[in-house]
């Protein structure tokens, strides 16, 4: 599935410790390649993703800056603009929105805008999603808000080795990209590909399990939510097949729908609110372009609507458990 | 006793209540850990206790997230802040605390705490605007951080409260850090307080380690923004003597060793210097007894239940 | 369909007309009432939205402000958390993201942190849609992108009455509210009741026209195009009914449902692009809900997935035409 | 002559060629109508050619929106001008002009405009910034009006832009208002450059009307931005002559009658001046005919056909 050039060769890491090898790989491959955000430098970021990566590339390409993200953003648009590929780190994916206009209105629109006179080949690293304690305005999974912005790729890497090749991806890619770190598995471990060309191709769904019965669409951290839940439901001979989209735009319907024509069942499952998540837009496009293929609705799974409470134990209430996921997935197989 | 002497006694009270609060808290969380990220405010607590002090109960506080010095010196009780911290529904929030809690508390002013760094600004002006509408007596104070002072927010709340000489205070504690970020690194400006000029108020720098000075001028600021002449900035000198977080490693940090020996000075001790130790040595121990006392009976309070996650969004 | 206490006396005026009656009469009824925004007072709006407001009430209360949307929103806000009540205008909808924090972090959440202790009672009037030559900076729908944010009312007025209404609702409802007027509908005339206690309550679906065969939801701009289709479409017998959802959050799926029981046949026509729009969740809904009673997909006529040309006659071309409503309606129906 | 003379002759040929298209686009909106707004630049031409003057071609631009100063003298053809303002396929952004337009020329330097005020600030301190990075020499000069100096975003670019030493030149055309906003009722500072001690660069005031005296501050501003010592920020006073758009009637003005009799002079005849009359009427009447054959060109050129609504989204 994905276009990996060499993947014999393989090491055991965490998603972030994958996505800093991306970073130095392209780094190192790339002048025009540099970073920008707060703490990234002599602390390797809050979250250790860019760890060393200073050290090796210098203040000119790796630099900290003060807490202005309309500038982090901003900068990086003009900075694409002109034969750079800025990959900028918000420290927070909820601070999308303080940079709201650079991400909606300058990013996404400026080549287009100007008849493809200009490019924006800028990637905005951007953690997101629950990780114990962080509250409502920390916890976010924004990927919904950014989807009805045309001109903008939205990337959702949920396993190490697809953090790193999604990343190498996005920094090739000539447009921008709002690349969705999920902070719940910044230490998830996994097998990555260490060959430097290894990447993985936006637009292609991941099966990440086969199975004939019922199928679940999942993104970021729910995507192993759903596996643990198809395993469950296999002791029961229910064979559930587990698609990751990997990126919102684009979108492969095709895997979907090849998918959905042997099953019949689906089921969408994010961790972003239900009302007006990504869900919306995938249950909206499977029955439109597969509805004669369906035995019953396409199932949303989906975050509670509400923000996300500050409680480090009271936010799990408010997303996909594995329970909720199965219990779902019995309901619709039973239909 | 003099007035002057009561005050300091009064700042003192809060001071020594924070500080005793802080290293509980360092303690608790070595042992217990903490969901989230614990702020911590040591160091602080002379300026916190000594700007609040400057501010009436009907005035409103917009706090920052280092520490509870702010919330506490604002009346609001250890009992409460302890329920918060523990996700109690005991607490302000009504057990959405836990983690990076954000009390508040409307009747006493104490209006809340923007997890995204200078949300605190437009917030803050928007309620001085709102009593002046009403044309009620009250006084916005807005605490932020050096590193906070950057956000676009500030220009253009400050500026508009600079137009229309909307009664407030904004208090920036300057410990030197943002993170990672060493603030001589990171700005244009010597002091934040430069760049009040662009807003059309003064800017005020102030020892941030002497308690009485921040008071004296808060209560300046205080005055000024009471009398319809508009806001000011004052800029408390600080340091801050431990990590980001509570756990932080600051591997970062380059100034060990080689702290500023003013910003450094404990306010503790500082204040200390005008009291005798018949004074303190009661209050201490008062702090002491309270802070445990409180933690207790906050620990002892119901945890939420499940129905408080989804209770709350709407207003019927 | 609306709560009207009483419609018996009505007046002709424009949509703009109609906003302008209900900002004057709530601020007559109540003290707290307070507007800010740029070129409100002195020019009465860039619209005109506001004529005659400051003179009626003062500076205190109709206020100019500088080039400073973070505190247009984050301001109202604050003064909406202490005792008053902003209805604020953003010049243009397309700017709600450079106040993206204080829509979606501040105004949609700081409720339920604070665990109902503080309260938010503001409006945001936002001027949004196609209204000529004014490029993709200027031109948006926002709606979608403030769906996923619990605790944002949205609206979006439809017609004049509507207009009044619903921003009589708004007003005083004790939840933040986005109120979406179309600039596209501004000078559009109609009846609207004279009554001082006149409103239009939010989650109340208006069926703008009764049928048989075919139900499209639309919303905004779109509900005259998709009357303007249907009444083609019945010239050839094709009996359609179109439904308001007036608001998007609370929404009135009842109402849906009724209409959708009797046609089984549903289109949802809006003016933003199609990828990531309502539309997305309003069809997923109804699948979800009434998945048995559809004798075919919920189709989505909506706009392209490119930012809106700058061109005044291009910018057409990406929206929803009469002729495009019709066409598709032509074609749901001979399913 | 002398180079001084060269100098003034060169930019008197841009200010009179900007002026004739403004009265040209005048006439023609009159009687013709336009799509969206026109932004008319009257009584600005001086400042905006004075100031683009101090550019080289491989230095970058970001244009404000009132009128089209800034592109003719960065070196944008009136062809390619009026084609975009007609929404040919000949003009700068292949069709998707007309309205509002967004001339843009990335090998002339020119990037754009934000159609939301003051987002060219992050922009245009990028764009200084990736030069950094490139090590390329080269300027960036941002436009804006003294309106769009409240957001934000300048504050938050000429920050980082500060403490970086970016080579960028903050160009304010303060020319009063901002729709219906007068500066002096929406400013807290009596000059917007008097804000720029808040980003650790200079400020300087200086005379709009003026093309020459803009044109040596910019000079040395631009030079200072070489050298690598850093941003300036320029405040050019002049004055809206005319509404805010073309069409604009401009109810809400007080000042009508009363205009500032400096900032009010006529750009045109500040540098007439400075010259003699066999030196400017033959380039008054060049610019005139240069005006109407190009704009007769753009006319006949193909209007943008369906297909440009839907490409450019994506780079493939
Ligand atoms: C808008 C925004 N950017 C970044 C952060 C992450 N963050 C939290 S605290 C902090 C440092 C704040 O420094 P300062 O304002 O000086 O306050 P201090 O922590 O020193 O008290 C940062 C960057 C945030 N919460 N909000
Ligand atoms: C962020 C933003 N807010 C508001 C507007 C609407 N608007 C367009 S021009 C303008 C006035 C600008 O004044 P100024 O910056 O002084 O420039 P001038 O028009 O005087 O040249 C306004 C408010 C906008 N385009 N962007
Ligand atoms: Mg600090
Ligand atoms: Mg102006």
């Amino acid at each position: 599935m994905s276009t990996t050039v060499t993947e014999a060769q393989t090491e055991e890491m965490t998603y972030a410790q994958a996505i800093n090898r991306a970073l130095a790989e392209e780094m190192r491959r790339d002048d025009r390649v540099w970073m920008m955000g707060q703490d990234i430098g002599a602390m390797g970021g809050v979250f250790g993703v860019t760890r060393g990566l200073l050290e090796e590339f210098g203040e000119r390409r790796v630099r900290d800056t003060a807490i202005v993200e309309t500038f982090i953003v901003g900068g990086a648009a003009g900075a694409a603009m002109t034969g750079t590929i800025p990959v900028v780190e918000l420290q927070f994916a909820d601070f999308l929105f303080i940079a709201g206009d650079e991400v909606l209105n300058k990013l996404a629109k400026w080549r287009y805008m100007h008849g493809g006179q200009l490019e924006l080949p800028a990637v905005v690293r951007a953690p997101m999603g629950l990780v114990g304690g962080v509250g409502a305005e920390h916890s976010q999974c924004p990927e919904a808000m950014l989807l009805n912005a045309p001109g903008l790729k939205i990337v959702l890497p949920a396993t190490p080795a697809d953090a790193k090749g999604l990343l190498k991806t996005a920094i090739r890619d000539r447009n921008p990209v709002i690349f969705l770190e999920h902070k719940g598995l910044y230490r998830v471990k996994g097998e990555v590909p260490v060959d430097e060309d290894f990447t993985v191709a936006f637009g292609q769904a991941a099966v990440r399990r086969e199975g004939n019965d019922l199928t679940i669409i999942a993104t970021a951290m729910m995507v192993g939510r759903s596996l643990e839940a198809a395993e469950r439901l296999a002791l029961d001979g229910i064979d559930v097949e587990v698609v990751d989209p990997r990126t919102l735009v684009p979108f492969d319907m095709e895997t979907i729908a090849t998918s959905v024509e042997k099953t019949s069942k689906v089921m969408v499952v994010h961790e972003a609110p239900k009302t007006g998540g990504a869900g919306g837009e995938i249950a909206a496009r499977i029955q439109e372009e597969l509805f004669f293929h369906l035995d019953g609705p396409v199932v949303r799974i989906a975050g509670a609507d509400t923000p996300i409470p500050q409680h480090p134990v009271l936010e799990q209430l408010v997303i996909p458990s594995v329970e909720a996921i199965e219990q779902a997935a019995r309901e619709l197989n039973a239909l | 006793m003099t007035d002057t002497d009561n005050l300091v006694l009064e700042i003192y009270r809060n001071v020594a209540r924070i500080r005793a609060a802080e290293l509980f808290l360092q303690t608790y969380i070595e042992e217990h850990g903490f969901g989230g990220f614990w702020h911590p405010g040591l160091g602080q607590e002379g300026l916190q206790a000594g700007a609040v002090q400057a501010l009436r109960r009907s005035d409103y506080l917009f706090q920052a997230h280092r520490g509870l010095g702010y919330a506490l010196s604002k009346g609001l009780s250890f009992e409460r802040i302890f329920a918060d911290l523990l996700g109690k529904t005991t607490g302000t929030v009504g057990g959405k605390g836990g983690g990076t809690v954000h009390f508040v508390d409307p009747a006493l002013g104490i209006l809340g705490q923007g997890g995204t760094l200078g949300s605190n600004f437009p917030l803050g002006v928007g309620a001085a605007l709102s009593a002046q509408i009403l044309g009620e007596d009250r006084v916005v104070a807005i605490f932020f951080g050096e590193g906070a002072a950057a956000r676009g927010t500030l220009y253009e709340a400050a500026l508009q409260a600079g137009v229309w000489k909307l009664p407030v205070v904004f208090v920036c504690e300057n410990n030197g850090w943002a993170i990672s970020a060493p603030f001589e690194r990171h700005s244009p400006t010597k002091n934040v307080a430069d760049r009040a000029a662009a807003f059309g108020f003064p800017g005020i720098v102030v020892d941030g380690q002497d308690a009485v000075a921040v008071h004296a001028a808060m209560s300046e600021a205080v005055e000024r923004a009471r009398g319809g002449q508009g806001p000011s900035l004052i800029e408390a000198m600080t340091l801050r003597l431990r990590g980001h977080y509570e756990g932080d490693r600051q591997r970062y940090r380059d100034d060990e060793g080689a702290l500023d020996p003013v910003r450094s000075r404990d306010p503790v001790d500082v204040l200390r210097t005008r009291l005798d130790a018949e004074q303190y040595e009661p209050i201490d121990r008062a702090a002491d007894e309270e802070v445990e006392a409180a933690f207790a009976l906050a620990l002892a309070a119901p945890d939420a239940g499940p129905e408080v996650a989804f209770k709350d969004v709407w207003a019927e």
